[in-house]
């Protein structure tokens, strides 16, 4: 997943560590969009309980530019570091 | 996760047993601070009045139904980022 | 107090980490708070250092308030598990 | 915490330490983060205007005082909460 | 770090590094949720329109900008800020 | 760095910690300025990629004054412990 370290054989502490820190990372997406998406699709009065369907649309929409985002901020840091010749380094968008 | 002694293997679930706990956590005081702010602004009482017990109620409710939703986009946006590799690799 | 896992025997190590996570909980929940009764009840011009009256008193509802979500919070996520038939679960109210 | 031995609470007492520490320093940035958001708005100086330090000088001490009651009724509150048990236990 | 044993070195050093992965991870889940939240706000669509896409590419390549140059004046402050001790110590 | 503890002889472990927990407090302190700079100093229309020169000034201006803020509040803290008689205590200016 986070290939590219250029390291043949990655201890198992080090394989737990990337595991985790993967995770951690999935999780933390996952509560920017949560948080980037209720806010531009939930109106805070809360008059009902039910997401009606507009919201659920709007959220359907919102995650996927959501995810589009990510990806185009992903090639634009691989981008930055190429030209910096950093050369390798990690990618974001296949995480 | 190959490759690991089961030592390790129970190390590791339980690293991730942690994080799940901590994680829920972390949405139950999120979910309660964001409630809050959106339903409570009345402070000439100290209980809830009915309108923000009602509101609470549907912010939860409500909440947890997006939650859901987003919860099954994210996971097939992971399944599709998965598949296709990022660009420049 | 994070009752109800159903196992009868602890290790310390599983003490320590309940310990933990319940303190973490208890000061996040203080952070919330504090941060959701700051809001609303300091004006931020920041014209004078004291806290005057008002604002006491409407911390002292602002908090009591708070607490009053978080219990019916509580109550809500663990009808919801209910109703799905997760069973025991934990609960948030005694924390 | 019962039934640990002289070393686990050591151990422990340790990570509380830890925790308390990084409270406070998370209490720090994040007073001098809001108190720099609320007063210093001007940016044709490069070092504060009177103005701008003694709203500063108001923001910390409110914040301090302000900090200080809600622990109070923070405290209540968490006793209160522990002598009645949840719902549905 | 003086008085270390090369173990203890090497522990510390991993540890720094890990630290590192989480902050340049921070930064990009931050970036990508700034960015998202100041260029996108059309939901009639399920694909970025022209206007979203240049619009975080210009978010992006300015915040790098602005965090290079924040980057500078913070390791110049940290530097003054070593030299000249604490008032009362 | 974080001296004043008033113990002779820290372990490696101790100086380990502590070294840690600098870092921590420098790097939010970090993004806490970058946070609240790029709020005050950037409008979020993006027109343009480029940091132009009123931006960049902005820039500089703001983390000076953020310094500024950063040193009073240690100050102010620090005489309030002292007020306390909490005696020694950390210094957070020189951080």
């Amino acid at each position: 997943m986070f290939g590219g370290f250029g390291r043949p054989q990655p201890s198992s502490a080090e394989k737990i560590a990337a595991a985790e820190a993967e995770m951690d990372l999935v999780t933390d997406m996952f509560n920017k969009l949560q948080q980037a998406c209720m806010k531009k699709c939930i109106p805070r009065e809360y008059r009902e309980g039910e997401l009606n369907k507009g919201e659920g649309v709007c959220i359907d929409r919102c995650a996927a530019k959501f995810f589009d985002v990510q990806m185009k901020v992903s090639e634009l840091l691989q981008q930055e570091a190429q030209a910096k010749g950093a050369g390798g380094g990690m990618g974001f968008g296949g995480m | 996760m190959d490759g690991l002694t089961a030592a390790e293997q129970r190390e590791f679930e339980s690293r991730m047993q942690k994080k799940q706990m901590k994680e829920f956590m972390g949405m139950f005081s999120h979910l309660v601070s964001h409630c809050f702010d959106s339903c409570v602004d009345d402070f000439t009482t100290k209980s809830l009045i009915q309108r923000e017990t009602g509101c609470v109620s549907r912010c939860v409710k409500k909440f947890m139904a997006g939650s859901e939703r987003i919860s099954q986009r994210f996971q097939e946006g992971q399944t599709q980022m998965m598949a296709q590799p990022p660009p420049g690799r």
